[in-house]
């Protein structure tokens, strides 16, 4: 796959400035050209895959919550929904409703919170306050509705546990209002901004046929050109009866993804409104037994359950023996689809650009280390620099600095984006 | 294309390599296949069927053999911000658990190289001629036994 | 290539505005109601069936009942993450999820609280 | 005037007014309202007025370590240069009239060349602290070095050019007597301005101790007493080197001039704090508004955009002079 290229091989990581989780990349570097990169992440690997075994249905749904702190929602949706599937339970329209609300309310703080990152990275730091103060509007909503910031456990087996009143509808509507007037600052500003398009555009490009090669999922797959999308192609909770956009593009660049970002934050918006607005009325679960008296009549079956988390598709797969604790549970979260688009964009950027293309998949390491990866990418021959070596290559290479054009990457096999890959306006 | 279509159209494709195929309710379609042996010649057929996205390789231990499930999806048709629904698909093998081995199809689907190595620390099913068979999920000089294999799970009620 | 600065109008006119933050511990925000803090136990109404102690995925709660029926209900805030499945569990309202969010303390035998009452 | 008198105001000059103790305190103030203002752009609360010399202080008290691979005498000495550099520049600035405290033909040169110094100090620093993060660190700031100062140098020469003399006292002067100056030499005053920015190493020029990238630059290895000198360095350098350009383009005192003796003087120091603090926000809210570019990227901008506005300026400069002499009508 990546041949090892001369070059010196800088590790940035795991504990490293620009993501503060800790994930490894050793980058093979040309000067200030990456020309191959690998990357190392089990490192804390929390083994919940083996301890949710010798949990119960109910207590499961609070471990899996914890996988991650930005898309805690997401986890428990796709076990409950997943297990009431096993149970052959019909969730109330009332509680689908409540489902939907929360998932895209998570969305929208998790879209925010990776632009406010992204910003950082990429040293624009005022965006970075703006981003991280205006997803209060929401943290508040979701504190207020479900009564915490981050963990809302608000899914049960069968449906949701709290309710939602009318003068939670009034605060959810009109802080909608106040977002969408931030949201249309975010969209007029960042994607122009001179200084943003300079270090986003024609960065990390992922073409359309490398997205569908590494089956890139999400917000990476959508900025290339692939349209997918669980909550249609699959849809769930209250998915059927709300209307809304998929936002593709088919530049592919961290630009791309940016503003795919941003308008899906947009559509969270107009789904948020929908649900607001048409609630049914109902019960909360679907029957009125609790939960151990559910789960006695557990079937020995399967099921593959699918949520379209912020970061992309997440599947949780369940398998019952008819006790009440799983037989086997196996979670594949987003962020492990789209790690490969990272070292394959990672190659031909420059090290500065190592954050932010990182930064571009909106990685969620704590997703990750519940499972870790790292891609291939042979383990060459160490060819290393020492101190003076490094220090005549550096010199050597400044001499002729000036434009510095960007060496083709051809033979790697990989797309380049044409035209001004070295000319950047 | 419904997924009824679907499965008789990969019946036919698959019919000489699986033992059996079935519809779940939900819609999800499921092919066992007769002999491991077949796994990249079986993915090959199914991504001529225009099916390209492998969702995740799940590895279960059944005590006396370990199933190996591939999940693929079929993207809906897309037109301009509505997209029509996916129908997902489970190709299943049964590896004996006296010789714990399949076949790669990381040649054919990238994306399959990290599942598949989550599949050999896991489960310890070995994977030849896999690109890059380093450790996953677990640190390089981890020396127990594949952790969600039945003997390794202390399961505590 | 356009000019840097588009923030500039955004920017000066966030120089208007108050702060975006609280200056806690000064001024503290108040709670929304559904907030979930510490446990709060009632032991009146308790029956000691263990319903919360089963469903507790954090282990944060023990019930014992020893053989002459007084039972012993003992809570561990350090362990509990706050879901508030407890609440929901126990089927005579004996535990409700208070508003204490300040739980810091220096001793750790401070997390733990039990109660003895006999059934 | 005898000798005596000559120098102890050359040492009052040196030690107390536009020398070391003023420009202590108004560095660490400068820093606190650049800190302040910048906070106050992204809707934060921002520090306290004392943090600047809190931070100084502590650094002081903190053990100052030398690292193993580092070469001594130069590890050691880095610091000082640069921050007598930049005291030294102070002097060529006018503050309180159009007269800085020293004054001779050629001093906007030296001026120029003490305001590099603090950049140099950082790169023999760095080279030399045995790191080889920080050694990439130095190549970026020479890197940047090489894209700043010549359009620094274009742009201080553009009044030098029209006031016909190269000392800053003398610009000042002119530019007093001939306000509408300050509107010809805008171009190079926006030159100047982005220059100083990459002198200073401040968003979006703060490419060699970019937080987020490699690692930190070149004062990767300073701690304690020679990490405070240097961030002093860096202070002082901000106001320094708002000074020169509120006196080359801003036309130093200029206003004050009208009101005679100690008054006087008194309007120049005050008009001298609100351009040069106008001078610093300037630099805060470009800080604030864009992000942070990289180091090609910055050397393409310098060369391709500010260099070429620098020589038109230059021309311009010329064409207005011929004009007002009369030459061409």
């Amino acid at each position: 796959m990546s041949e090892q290229s001369a070059g010196t091989e800088i590790p940035v990581g795991p504990q490293h400035p620009s993501l503060k989780e800790p994930a490894n990349f050793t980058l093979n570097v040309d000067g200030e050209v990456i020309t191959g990169a690998e990357m190392k992440l089990s490192y804390n690997h929390r083994g919940i895959e083996q301890a949710v075994l010798s949990k119960s249905y109910i207590e499961a749904i609070y471990l899996l919550e914890r996988i991650c702190g930005i898309c805690s929602h997401a986890h428990t949706s796709a076990f409950t929904q997943g297990v009431e599937e096993l149970l052959d339970l019909e969730v109330p329209p009332r509680a689908r409703y409540i489902r939907t609300l929360i998932g895209e309310l998570e969305r929208i703080h998790s879209h925010m919170l990776w632009l406010g990152v992204a910003g950082h990275e990429i040293g624009f730091d005022t965006l970075w306050q703006y981003a991280w103060r205006d997803r209060e509007i929401v943290m508040d909503l979701l504190e207020e509705i479900t009564g915490n910031r981050v963990h809302y456990s608000i899914n049960t087996i069968g449906g949701v546990r709290q309710d939602l009143n009318d003068d939670y509808r009034e605060a959810i509507l009109d802080g909608m209002d106040d977002l969408e007037e931030r949201i249309d600052f975010y969209r007029n500003t960042v994607p122009n901004e001179e200084t943003v398009r300079m270090r986003c555009e024609g960065v990390g490009v992922v073409s359309e046929e490398l997205a569908r090669e590494y089956c890139a999922v999400g917000a990476v797959g959508r900025a290339s050109g692939v349209p997918t999308d669980v909550r249609k192609d699959a849809p769930y909770a209250a998915y059927d009866d709300v209307d809304f956009d998929v936002i593709t593009d088919d530049r592919g660049d961290l630009l791309a993804r940016t503003v795919v970002r941003i308008e899906e934050i947009a559509q969270a918006i107009r789904i948020i409104r929908q649900v607001a607005e048409r609630i049914p009325e109902g019960d909360l679960k679907a029957s009125a037994k609790p939960p151990q008296a559910l789960l006695a009549q557990v079937p020995e079956e399967d099921v593959v359950s699918r949520y379209e988390a912020p970061r992309g598709e997440l599947v949780h797969y369940v398998r019952a023996d008819g006790t009440d604790t799983p037989a086997r549970v196996h979670i594949r979260v987003p962020t492990l689809a789209n790690w490969p688009t990272v070292v394959e964009s990672l190659k031909g950027s420059y090290i500065a650009d190592t954050p932010i293309v990182v930064a571009g998949i909106d990685p969620c390491i704590s997703c990750t280390s519940r499972i870790g990866v790292e891609t291939d990418g042979s383990h060459g021959g160490e060819n290393a620099f020492d101190l003076d070596e490094l220090r005549e290559y550096g010199i050597e290479w400044y001499d002729e600095r000036g434009n510095v054009d960007r060496p083709s990457t051809e033979d790697d096999g990989r797309t380049v984006a044409d035209g001004t890959e070295g000319e950047r306006p | 294309m419904n997924p009824n279509q679907l499965k008789s159209d990969l019946d036919e494709r698959l019919e000489d390599v699986i033992a059996a195929s079935g519809k779940r309710e939900d819609g999800r379609l499921e092919f066992v296949l007769a002999d491991r042996a077949d796994l990249p010649d079986g993915v090959s057929r199914i991504r001529d069927a225009g099916i390209t996205h492998l969702i995740t390789i799940t590895g279960v231990d059944g005590d006396e053999e370990i199933e190996i499930l591939y999940h693929f999806l079929k993207y809906g048709e897309y037109d301009d911000g509505d997209l029509s629904e996916g129908i997902e698909l489970t190709l299943r093998a049964i590896v004996p658990k006296e010789d714990p081995t399949i076949g790669t199809i990381t040649d054919q689907i990238p994306a399959a190289g990290l599942y598949e190595r989550e599949l050999m620390d896991m489960l310890g099913v070995e994977v030849p001629d896999h690109p890059n068979p380093e450790k996953l999920l677990l640190p390089d000089d981890y020396d127990g036994g594949p952790p969600l294999r039945a003997e390794n799970l202390e399961v505590s009620d | 290539m356009s000019i840097p600065g588009k923030l500039v109008p955004e920017a000066l006119k966030t120089l208007g505005k108050d702060n975006a933050t609280v200056s806690y511990p000064k001024d503290k925000r108040t709670m929304p109601d559904r907030f979930r803090g510490a446990v709060e136990f009632e032991p009146e109404p308790c029956t000691g069936c263990g319903m919360c102690e089963r469903h507790c995925a954090a282990d944060a709660i023990t019930v014992e009942a020893d053989a002459d029926g007084n039972v012993t209900w003992s809570y561990d805030v350090a362990k509990c993450m706050f879901c508030g499945q407890c609440e929901e569990s126990c089927p005579t309202d004996a535990i409700v999820m208070g508003k204490e969010f300040e739980l810091a303390a220096s001793d750790k035998p401070s997390f733990e609280e039990s109660y003895t009452f006999t059934r | 005037m005898s000798f005596e008198l000559d120098l102890a105001t050359g040492l009052l000059a040196l030690l107390v007014f536009p020398g070391f103790a003023f420009l202590f305190v108004y560095g660490l103030t400068a820093e606190y309202l650049d800190r302040k203002l910048y906070a106050r752009l992204q809707n934060r609360v921002g520090p306290p007025p004392l943090q600047p010399l809190a931070d100084f202080l502590k650094l002081l008290a903190k053990e100052s370590a030398v690292p193993e691979g580092a070469t001594a005498r130069i590890y050691n000495a880095a610091p000082w240069t640069g921050l007598a550099g930049v005291f030294t520049a102070m002097l060529y600035i006018p503050v309180w009239s159009e007269r800085a405290a020293f004054a001779f033909e050629g001093d906007l040169v030296v001026v120029l060349f003490l305001l590099s110094l603090p950049s140099f100090s950082l790169f023999f620093g760095g080279w030399y602290s045995g790191n080889v993060f920080s050694r990439i660190g130095t190549t970026r700031t020479i890197t940047q070095l090489f894209g700043y100062e010549i359009p620094f140098f274009l742009a201080a020469f553009a009044p030098a050019v029209a006031a016909g003399t190269l000392s800053t006292s003398g610009i000042a002067a002119f530019v007093a007597a001939n306000p509408w100056y300050v509107a010809v030499l805008l171009p190079a005053f926006g030159v100047a301005l982005l220059s100083l920015q990459a002198k200073l190493e401040r968003i979006p020029f703060d490419i060699p101790e970019a937080e987020t990238e490699l690692a930190t630059g070149a004062l990767v290895e300073y701690s304690g007493r020679k990490l405070a000198l240097f961030r002093l360095t860096k202070d002082v350098e901000l106001v320094v080197g708002a000074a020169l350009l509120s006196a080359l383009f801003l036309g130093g005192p200029a206003p004050a001039g009208v009101l005679a003796g100690t008054a006087g003087l008194a309007a120049g120091v005050v008009v001298f704090l609100a351009k040069t603090l106008a001078v610093i926000a300037l630099l805060t809210v470009l800080k604030a508004v864009v992000a942070r570019l990289r180091i090609e990227q910055m050397v393409d901008v310098f060369y391709r955009v500010l260099v070429p506005v620098a020589l038109a300026q230059i021309a311009l400069v010329l064409a207005v002079g011929l004009y007002t002499d009369g030459v061409i009508l």
